[in-house]
């Protein structure tokens, strides 16, 4: 088995790379990708070797990067076209949902989008307002997408080549405040699973809580501290947004009859009430507590002053645990 | 009170000496009056000189054809067989001009409107009326014809078109000389659209990257109801200024004209020397869709005046002038024609409605479970109606 | 009591009217508005009437209608836009999420955005593609933006206004495929009601039907036929969704302890799953059975000569209604 | 091998002949290169000379404050009291002297960097550094100095000032002849927002309404990462050229240029004749923000180069020369500046963290039902940690 020791923001680097490698006709593109390497150094590298025709910086106008990401689609390419930060996407938001989205399904199959949409999302990094938003829901409500986040160095690293390898648009987003955390072992020679597929990354008896991204390693923090009480979390990295993968979560949820549902993203219209509406319908009679959600507040994203107290965080992810406990 | 149009209809409206025009209104060969000793107006005569009979009189005989089938979509809509229609009528020379001069290995990003265009790049008419109809979002192969989907959502296409003319650029089918593989695209849109910000963009990525493209906006003088001032206050033409490449007036209604200018901007694109704007100046003879009432908004007297412009008339004069063409050849072109409409009503009457389960179809190109249980719901609900079973078990699982 | 016979086009339209009488810094822009009325004659007459300073003809860029309308309300005006199809708003996506829904956050109160965007949605009418789709939801998950949806003349006579009165940014939803349906005689002296709050449209006692926009009237004929069954449906048109008149709905679903939401926005991330979600956590041991969701399904919203069958109706409603009774 | 910019540094980067010039690098006074006997030209010499060495003076005085603010709240960003900071290091003329330009009554739409422009608005400096500090969006009232906030989303602001301006055609207040009341509005942007569709947007708009906008561009040669080749490949002044209106270069650094000509450009809004574009030609001296890092993108010789060039040496040469200026005079300006930033240190030091239940403020003007319960949970969940009772009866209610 060959690894490497790769940070999230290495880790997705070196998947860019080695897709870049085994397939010519992916091309990078967005602001800032090739000489700076992008403002997080995702594509450090990449301009230098792989030169200026596979990986474009473009114009500063996002809604050309996606509507010619889809013109390349259509001459056979396979864009990755990265968003510099979360609140950038939205002038690009009709050629996703309006064009990128339906081509497919406007063309009834007879041509492909296999587009790559990198998008650096979620907050705690003390920025500027636009640059720490979770946008996420506003793209599963669109048939004809598909949404994958990675908590990981190991899911950065074969999760970003799955979704260059899909013949479908992908969006992927990227937990921005993981980039640089501690680099691990990423196992080169085996992807973890299919790209569509949630994970148990603690197994426990009491609540299950669901998460993705950046969320990930907060509620495993509430995990490990609400062990020290003797509840016994099983946390999900859903990992896939749309579609989820419904069957891992069901199985969850059957076995401990709760959930609690967490993300950045406001709660309301989040990813948390698509979950918890579903899960009611699927497991009605297994819940002994209604699906609980924890996110951001029906506020813009605040000041970064005060953004610790916005952001869900392990005291949130347990007070509601404890909530739904207490059904 | 504020002054709030200051682009006037005279100003924008006129084609003004900028136009480039080879054949009157009345039919005359010309030289345009556009500095006409200028390279660019040689080599458009040039360009129109090398024209064979043959060609002039399928230009004419596309005018023709187009004209009838758009016709016949008009009743076939007042007649329910279509939803809705969106008619070419007056704009026939500027899409078969600029769609003769495109090559087997150009590619077309069309609107809704392009069925001139369509007619040239070999897409059968009853597959457009299969959209307007409701029986698809379109549904061709767009790589069968190299003619993209029409695209409804006005100007998105221009960035679609930047974008693959930036996939030949990376695929070395530029500038070759060539012939055979040089290969350019083209992007149609209308005046309305140059307002939009993609379309700007398009401007914007195609001038840096110096993409092999042809931008061609139909300037049909109206947007609806909104005159053509409301998106510009100079021709429009003049915007390629603003981003460094060249800006060209054609006289819309001219297709021997139209077809020049295209051919030689496309030929430009080709060789690598980058994109070129032509606005086709030219009139929305009908209404803007069959649900739109144009006497809201214009007087009839402006389409009086364009009827003396027409296109069709207008080559049909030069043809018959020059004896390029007789009685006989007109008698026949109106037969095929006809034949023509024929088909196209025959197969709209014919066409089957889809089956509502295919609507689960290629939302995605790789299996999805969500849309496969939706399908299989689907699928048993509707059965259960067959049965007259309408609480059967297939409404056991949910919709979702 | 004066009363005018209306269809719901010419009540909004004389409501339109008469915010425009009322406040002289109302102004109505579009495409289309102008000469034609629009493409809906929504605002037909105003512009002769108003002039051309206040009905403004915008040129065709739906981002500038909207940012264009932020900066006139900054000047203090109160701009009403028009967006001319639900699936053209897209291009507006960013000025609306990012700027006229966070505006007056960032002034910290010091600027107000009454701003109005009408939006004709919904399906139903035989139209090309972009014509016929539900963008609600896209909008619901954004702090700082109020949603509302008429249903029928009277409403669109008065939540025009009520929404004109609004200092902050109110999205304006309206039932296309209703504006030309039956007229009916329309209060002009007295407000149904106050603009956020859900309305009982039919009583009932077995389960509670949640819609709004288009679908009211399809739920209330569902509510008939599924009493000539014995089953009592209480039909409760929400009005505004955004916020949700939630005392108004849980008032129902305690009584009936079921619940069924109808849309056509596909079911995923609709405001059926806030809805579900929510009323699940507020209602749990209410509940005789999970919410519900009838809507439309996880596919581009089709070629018109199907969207009979991709749109919800009696059955489908009547259909969900017998699987909720049937826990 | 794609032939992917054509725009070269040369063609691109060069102020070149057609760029308003009125003070030399050396501190000279030129009649500017541009055609030197137009009328534009003329009407730039004539409101150069119109100034008094108290505006002068005061230009230099401001110029000398803000960049020390700006040093000053860069070392703060390096001792973690801001988050980030956008150093407008190098464009203190292009600010300044448009800033100056306008009146009371004219509004202002800046982007991020504005912080020159904010002072010469009256605009306190630590407000600016509550932004950057974490502490607000912004959060001053932009009616106070009619200085809207600064806005992130690069180019969303032209259309914003675009509406701003078509509202005070609507108010009456152009052309009226009294210089107290007519009102022009005036937007920033930079050379890498020029490409976004909505500037585009906001010069259609701009010049369909004739609306009273000045387009101010600080091309500062980058964005982020990527040279200005990359947005455009002719010079950005002639972008207006495609819109209808007129387009002008000036050299950024020469503070009493561009007071000149963004005076002569105010004027015409201001009279009703329309928009205008500026181009003011400048450089980014400095990191795009804190974050940045510029070596990797450019090379040091380039920045050495426009050294040569300071805006504020410029000045002050020709404020020596001329006598209007002494060594007194210079020294004040320095300890003023030293006072700044102390004021301004010691305010963003003092500069209390906002009460995190603030956050709930202001989403709506008028109540909201979801708010309030939020701030209300979010109340008695945050008591509950001051109590130490972490599972207290605050956590009854959810987090809606
Ligand atoms: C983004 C967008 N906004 C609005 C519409 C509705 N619409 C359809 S066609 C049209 C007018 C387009 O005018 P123009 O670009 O001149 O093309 P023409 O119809 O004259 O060929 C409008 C407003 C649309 N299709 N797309
Ligand atoms: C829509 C949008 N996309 C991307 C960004 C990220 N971003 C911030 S500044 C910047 C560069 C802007 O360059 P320019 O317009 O030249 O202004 P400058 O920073 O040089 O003053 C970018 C890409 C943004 N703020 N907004
Ligand atoms: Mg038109
Ligand atoms: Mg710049």
């Amino acid at each position: 088995m060959t690894t490497q020791k790769l940070s999230l923001a290495k880790g997705i680097n070196a998947g860019l790379r080695a897709a870049m490698e085994a397939e010519p006709k992916v091309v990078v593109m967005g602001e800032d990708v090739g000489k700076l390497g992008g403002v997080f150094r995702i594509t450090d590298g990449l301009q230098k070797d792989f030169g200026e025709d596979r990986v474009i910086d473009t114009p500063l106008a996002e809604s050309g990067i996606i509507g010619t990401a889809i013109g390349l689609a259509l001459r056979g390419y396979r864009p990755v076209c990265e968003i510099q930060f979360d609140g950038f996407i939205f002038p690009a938001y009709d050629q996703i949902v309006s064009q990128l989205a339906k081509m497919t399904y406007r063309a009834k199959g007879s041509v492909k989008m296999p587009v790559v949409i990198r998008v650096p999302f979620g907050g705690g990094i003390g920025a500027v307002e636009h640059h720490s938003e979770s946008p996420e829901a506003y793209f599963a409500h669109t048939p004809g997408l598909r949404i994958v986040s990675c908590s990981n160095p190991t899911d950065g690293y074969w999760m970003i080549q799955q979704a260059i390898a899909s013949d479908d648009p992908v969006m992927f987003f990227e937990p921005k405040r993981r980039y640089h955390e501690k680099a691990v072992e990423v196992d080169l020679d085996t992807p973890p699973g299919p790209l569509y597929s949630a994970r148990v990354v603690r197994e426990g008896e009491h609540v299950t809580v669901a998460c993705y991204g950046p969320m990930v390693k907060t509620a495993l923090e509430a995990a490990a501290a609400a062990a020290e009480e003797g509840k016994s979390l099983e946390v999900i990295d859903l990992r896939a947004l749309s579609p989820i993968d419904w069957a891992t979560l069901e199985a969850s949820v059957l076995k401990t009859g709760r959930l609690v549902v967490v993300h950045e993203a406001p709660v309301v219209l989040g990813l948390g009430s698509e979950i918890s509406a579903r899960i009611t319908e699927d497991c009605f009679y297994a819940l002994e507590a209604p699906v609980l959600r924890v996110g951001g507040f029906s506020t813009p994203y605040p000041a970064s002053r005060v953004e610790e107290e916005y952001l869900p965080d392990l005291d949130r992810i347990l007070d509601a645990v404890d909530r739904s406990l207490a059904y | 009170m504020t002054d709030s149009a200051v682009g006037t209809r005279a100003e924008t409206r006129r084609g003004g000496p900028e136009m480039v025009q080879l054949l009157t209104p009345e039919g005359e060969r010309v030289k345009s009056p556009v500095s006409p000793d200028s390279p660019e107006q040689a080599e458009y005569d040039q360009i129109a000189s090398e024209l064979s009979t043959e060609d002039l009189r399928g230009m004419y005989r596309d005018m023709v054809l187009v004209r009838r089938v758009d016709a016949e979509a008009t009743n076939l809509q007042r007649q329910g067989e279509l939803g809705i229609w969106a008619s070419l009528l007056g704009q026939e020379a500027a899409q078969i001009g600029s769609g003769r001069a495109t090559r087997e290995q150009d590619y077309v990003f069309p609107t809704y409107r392009e069925h001139g265009v369509a007619w040239t790049r070999g897409v059968d008419p009853v597959t457009l009326l299969g959209l307007f109809r409701g029986a698809s979002h379109g549904g061709w192969d767009p790589n069968a014809h190299n003619f993209q989907l029409y695209t409804i959502v006005i100007g998105s296409q221009t960035l679609h078109a930047t974008g693959y003319a930036m996939g030949v650029q990376r695929d070395g089918t530029v500038g070759t000389g060539d012939p055979a593989r040089d290969t350019a695209v083209i992007a149609y849109f209308g005046d309305g659209a140059s307002a939009q910000g993609d379309v700007n963009e398009a401007f914007v990525y195609s001038s840096v990257f110096n993409a092999p493209m042809v931008f061609f906006c139909q300037n049909n003088q109206w947007a609806i109801s909104e005159p053509n001032e409301r998106q510009t206050r100079i021709p429009l033409y003049q915007r390629a200024r603003g981003f460094g490449f060249p800006g060209v007036r054609v006289d819309g209604n001219d297709v021997i004209a139209v077809y020049a200018v295209t051919k030689a901007a496309l030929d430009r694109a080709r060789a690598g020397e980058g994109p070129t704007l032509i606005e086709a100046f030219t009139y929305r003879m009908g209404a803007h869709t069959t649900t739109d009432d144009p006497t809201r908004y214009r007087i009839a007297a402006e389409v009086e005046e364009w009827k003396l412009k027409d296109p069709i008339a207008r080559l049909k004069a030069y043809l018959s002038r020059g004896g390029l063409a007789d009685a006989e050849f007109f008698a026949s072109v109106d037969a095929d024609a006809d034949d023509l409409a024929a088909h196209v009503r025959k197969a709209c009457q014919e066409m089957p409605d889809p089956d509502p389960v295919t609507m689960f179809d290629h939302v995605y190109t790789e299996p999805h479970p969500q849309i496969d249980a939706e399908r299989r719901w689907f699928a048993e609900y509707s059965e259960s109606f067959a049965d007259g079973a309408e609480e059967g078990a297939a409404a056991q699982e949910v919709a979702r």
